[in-house]
């Protein structure tokens, strides 16, 4: 009995790393013929997604403006 | 002064409105006949003496509890009083002491050598709490009990991490060296293997798939799986796996340095292509798509997954995707930590059940980081371009910390030699690894 | 090292004390007579052959799922098993496919088109996972249907987006030019204009009121409103309202143009009085003492609007402000987005009342935009001061995107005039108009 | 324009393939034999004529509920509708109007005065929106109840609340000069002096130390305590422990300074030792193996407590610890406060046990600053190093507004004598005391 | 039956429209008037509304101040 | 009957202020215990607690900075 269900344990063993390597590796495909279509169809230019995040963010732009500016002003100081 | 005068006019016209209106309305408003009584019934009380007095106190001290080792105190369980039984001497004495130490040991482990902070933390605070004798704080109407029913026991917590930590990754990495997604599949090994080690030692079938899952080395995809297959036993996993996942800077660098040699930890790997945005966008909903697909078990996990991400990716949800990945998962990482905490109390952890799942995980960590880095070396020997064959141990996921371990153990090898993007594309993988290897043993057992 | 030494020191003494301790104590524990058994009863796990158990694997995929077209899947009910049914072939198989592609036509929308990518992007989502076959996300334990449970089934979550909406909206141009409240009334002409309509093509009298809310331009107020008169079409509701919103752009701009003259648009409105600070802060108050004393149906949404305003404008509650218009204001969008998305299940969404209700809310939201634009214009006749019927538009509520879209109309007929502030007061008075007549609604059926 | 034609290409073919596809299966999809029906039946509409229409509409509004004072209107319950009872005309009409002026003047004192704001006018707002009549809010359905249920009928928000306080606390004061702990006991007078006083006016010994604990000045310890002890009060406490609160500045300065002479009130004291920062870590774990040890019943309370303070001073969760102090306690505060607030409803507050309350609550913070301020007079006595006795007034707690107030009048007799930081010893300590004199209570009843 | 539901549905039109525009014209009556008193008592002056605001928000403050004093600099350098 | 009932109140009273009292004054003696055995072996030198907040925190930390540099560069202008 005990050697039977290690057998089991084994089938799930195939069954499990099976189903894991055959989704991983068709997600491989998809990601190259992913890149292949959008490399083809969308070289280069940035896409149309809308930096509308910006408007969400003002807040940490000015944070960073500010730290450009203070940096700058430290760089012409010394 | 204003205030003053304001609060006695007020507290005059109160008194004498309510006092007279209230007379002929209130004996009508007392009753409520033929209904569940409002008034709760309070106990009547019985006059005592000062000592008397004194000494039904002690009953309640913790020192009395602890001492007194046939007081018959009850566990707590969230599910209600029905589900309660009496404690042994052990349970309601030591073993609170012993468990109260290990949240001690886990502390000092996050706080001194900074080992997963953010979710020892709360866990060994919450096993301290659940631990407290006669306070009830892991009960259905503790604390503990209620975020546990909140959020644990309907697997909704994990779900929701899995969201803010899709929000917080970045596939870019994968995407631009996209084979090294197989080194995710091979590290879940660990979950196989040690299901098969488990039902070695004497667990069932469905006991020991929820057990190997710690294998995984993801929190969340183990209470989900916990929950489903063997709820009895989700603590100690979850413990474990969290445990594991903040001694992974301990457990996965000598079995790296054993199965590599200096030559091959010092490969130095070449810069992957460019990204484009779009390819970032759409991979969440490809990921989605397979594993409708091949495996909608797995599509809570997933889903919850990709959610997260394709909202950050969109880059027009900004403000959700912050809360994702901050407020809210913050406050459920707090809440997920007290729960599963709740689960160290001495009469569910101190069972000979947790040892086995203990020494299981420890495999299960164990073999996977040495099947990931046995599949890099095997790729190594059969690609055009160099694989440093330590990424491999990234597979087991344990986002970030495990690519971290990769990339100083690399540059230990060879100063300036920085792995850490080249472990991500494995530690990523291995995250949609483990939710399809769940998947896979939840369908077994549907 | 020292963290070994600590584990493996620990190890051991768990090991010893727990087995020796527990020898005893673990059969009285184990056992608990008269209760719910605490170990979940587990299905006895048969033998399967390698070929039998790829096989049953077969049966657990999603592509199994959507091509069987007599699998006899149920649907999956947030209230739980008793009202699942057995979905017919198109549900479980084309219908999905076809809501999956209308979810990826949202997203277009909402990235590509940035139409109000807050609310289509969770709606959208969650109308992917609501759509998977086997994993039951939109049922009562799965995250959809726990989430819906949360806060759509009790009215909750609508009821916190109105108090952070309250906490955001200022009430400025309102209060400086108040006589532009009335067209937020007259846009209102959508709502009970879309309930003649309703009720001709055949709808019930109470389920064309829940349908003819759609014309209030307004999600919380919809979903509130269709739970209470007629849950059962609650999802589609939400959509088209969501929809709609999002698509204001779209549907409003060809209506302004054509009831209005090119002079008429071109109409430069004056600056509005300056509004004193006291106003802002009582104006909250007094609307909901009208809200009181004409129309207390309409207080949970009235009540909920103005404790969010009131908070903000009091100025010595920031924390709980900010906090009502940040964190709180996300976390509840992403699950509100996500559960009202369950409602795109096939089962549910695809059927033929959908259509009806896709169409009357088009007509409502036109309705609403041409009354809003004719009562403007003839305001313009009899007042001294100009009106530019453009404003009209913005009665219609979905703040803030009509009144963006007045502007932009306004703009493109003449450079330079920004008559965003004056479509403000339209647009927040539209929201309290939505409120009432949905009061009005309630009301009736009470 | 791209998007109409995607969008008219999709409602038709929406359209045709649902028309078609359901034609066959909606029949099947329509019928659930033997289970709860999903279509909610739908009372049937009677026709009317327009003016019996607005004759009913006339039923529904407030001025006719306010003014028809044979309404048999029924009380609201979080319980559910088994628990309501029918109003007196008292309850519902005027009753409602004089609680709504209570809202008003709490509203002055929070804005004008800012007494407690963060507490005062969520409190007030749910006080105003109890009070709406038909609506039913405060009811199991209605916004407030529902938040009455989820978190203060379990006593989970005044949890989180203690939570966010602990990681807000420092108590480097109280362990840089560690003896003023002991004044934050002796301000645990007003908490056992007021329930004799309460008993002396007919309360039961139960509901009296329920009442008495508002002595405590601690709003979640209140709340706590209430529920366990008596929660048909708990409303009543409650608004009299956080009123009390924010009247500190009101109620304190006088006891002050009847019960000190103008040296006393001068006294400069010394600046305390350097707290190493250890000690701050181990403090809270202290102070919680102490409550195991000695009074469990306080473990919930002070287990929160330490948490949040635990996790601040830690320093390796600093997300947790901001999350805790600001989105999550936010949230928890905006909530309770309606939540309390709906227990100002005028069929549960003006009733004659609440005169009894607010006396003896006023009664307990006035015995508790005395006997705070005499205990420092002692102390002085004994005391090498010289103590200001206005320090004892902070013992009460209410934290911090008590240690502002003894600062203040500290620097009233001497300016630029700043008391602020020795008063934090008693402030906090005083925190523990009430914590502490709670769990006795609690013993007592157990 | 068909038309007698479509004149329910108007009556509901006329009870609803009648409604919305009766309460929207006593909120205009109720804002004229408020603005009326408070002109007359309230003139100019600021109320008695604490700015505690700026307690809670010393963060912005302080990030307020810094986007004043790089502004200056800034102008103060070119 | 009455006599009694404040009896027991007292009596409450007497065992709550004890305990208080207790609770309060042990802990007195083991903050100074702990401060007595922490200042013996842990002297003067920071404890081993990782500065790992400030990897959370570099926003602040930012912000700090900016106002730092912004004080410096006030003061050296005036
Ligand atoms: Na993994
Ligand atoms: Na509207
Ligand atoms: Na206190």
């Amino acid at each position: 009995m005990e050697v039977n269900i290690i057998g089991e344990a084994l089938k799930f063993m195939l069954l499990g790393m099976g189903v894991v390597f055959i989704f991983l590796y068709i997600m491989v495909l998809v990601i190259k013929a992913q890149a292949y279509i959008i490399e083809k169809y969308f070289p280069d230019k940035v896409p149309a997604i809308p930096t509308s995040s910006i408007k969400d963010n003002d807040e940490k732009t000015r944070v960073a403006a500010v730290i450009a500016a203070v940096t700058e002003f430290r760089k012409n100081k010394s | 002064m204003k205030v003053k005068q304001i609060f006695i006019a007020l507290a005059l016209v109160f008194f004498a409105t309510t006092m007279s209106l209230q007379a002929g309305g209130s004996e009508q408003g007392a009753t409520v006949p033929d209904a569940p009584t409002q008034k709760s019934v309070q106990k009547p009380y019985e006059s005592k003496t000062m000592s008397e007095l004194t000494a039904s106190f002690w009953q309640t001290t913790g020192i009395n509890a602890i001492f007194d080792l046939n007081d018959g105190e009850k566990t707590s369980e969230p599910k209600g009083v029905a589900y309660e039984r009496e404690m042994n001497w052990f349970e309601s004495s030591l073993g609170r002491i012993m468990m109260i130490i290990i949240a001690f040991i886990l502390f000092y482990l996050a706080i001194a050598k900074n080992f997963e902070p953010l979710l020892l933390i709360p866990i060994a605070f919450g096993g301290i709490l659940a631990n407290i004798p006669l306070a009830g704080i892991g009960g259905e109407h503790g604390m503990l009990g209620i975020i546990y029913n909140m959020g644990i026991a309907n697997e909704f917590f994990p779900l929701l991490i899995f969201m803010g930590v899709g929000a917080m990754t970045d596939f870019g990495p994968l995407l631009s060296n996209p084979k090294t997604a197989i080194l995710g599949g091979a590290a879940q090994f660990g979950i196989f293997g040690s299901l098969v080690g488990a039902v070695a030692i004497g667990f069932s079938l469905q006991d020991a798939s929820a057990i190997s899952i710690i294998g995984g080395a993801d929190g969340p995809t183990s209470i989900f799986i916990a929950n489903r297959l063997a709820p009895d036993m989700l603590g100690a996993i979850a413990v474990a796996a969290y445990s594991y996942m903040a001694l992974v800077p301990v457990i996965q660098p000598p079995i790296m340095k054993l199965l590599t040699t200096v030559e091959e930890r010092q490969i130095v790997m070449r810069k992957g292509r460019k990204v484009h945005r779009l390819e970032k966008l759409l991979f969440p909903i490809l990921v989605l798509m397979l594993t409708i697909m091949i495996l909608p078990e797995s599509a809570p996990l997933i889903g919850a997954f990709t959610f997260g991400n394709f909202a950050k990716e969109s880059g027009v949800v900004d403000r959700l995707s912050d809360t994702m990945q901050n407020s809210l998962i913050n406050i459920v990482t707090i809440f997920l930590g007290l729960a599963v905490g709740s689960k160290l109390a001495a009469d569910k952890f101190l069972v000979v059940e947790t040892m086995g799942i203990m020494i299981i995980g420890l495999i299960a960590f164990s073999a996977g980081t040495a099947m990931g880095v046995i599949m890099a070396k095997i790729m190594n020997k059969f690609s055009k371009e160099p694989i440093n064959p330590l990424i491999g141990a990234a597979g087991v996921s344990a986002v970030p910390m495990s690519a971290r371990v990769v990339s100083k153990v690399g540059s230990d090898a060879k100063p300036g030699n920085i792995l850490l993007m080249h472990a991500m594309g494995p530690n990523v993988s291995g995250v949609i690894g483990s939710a399809v290897a769940a998947g896979v043993l939840l369908s077994i057992f549907k």
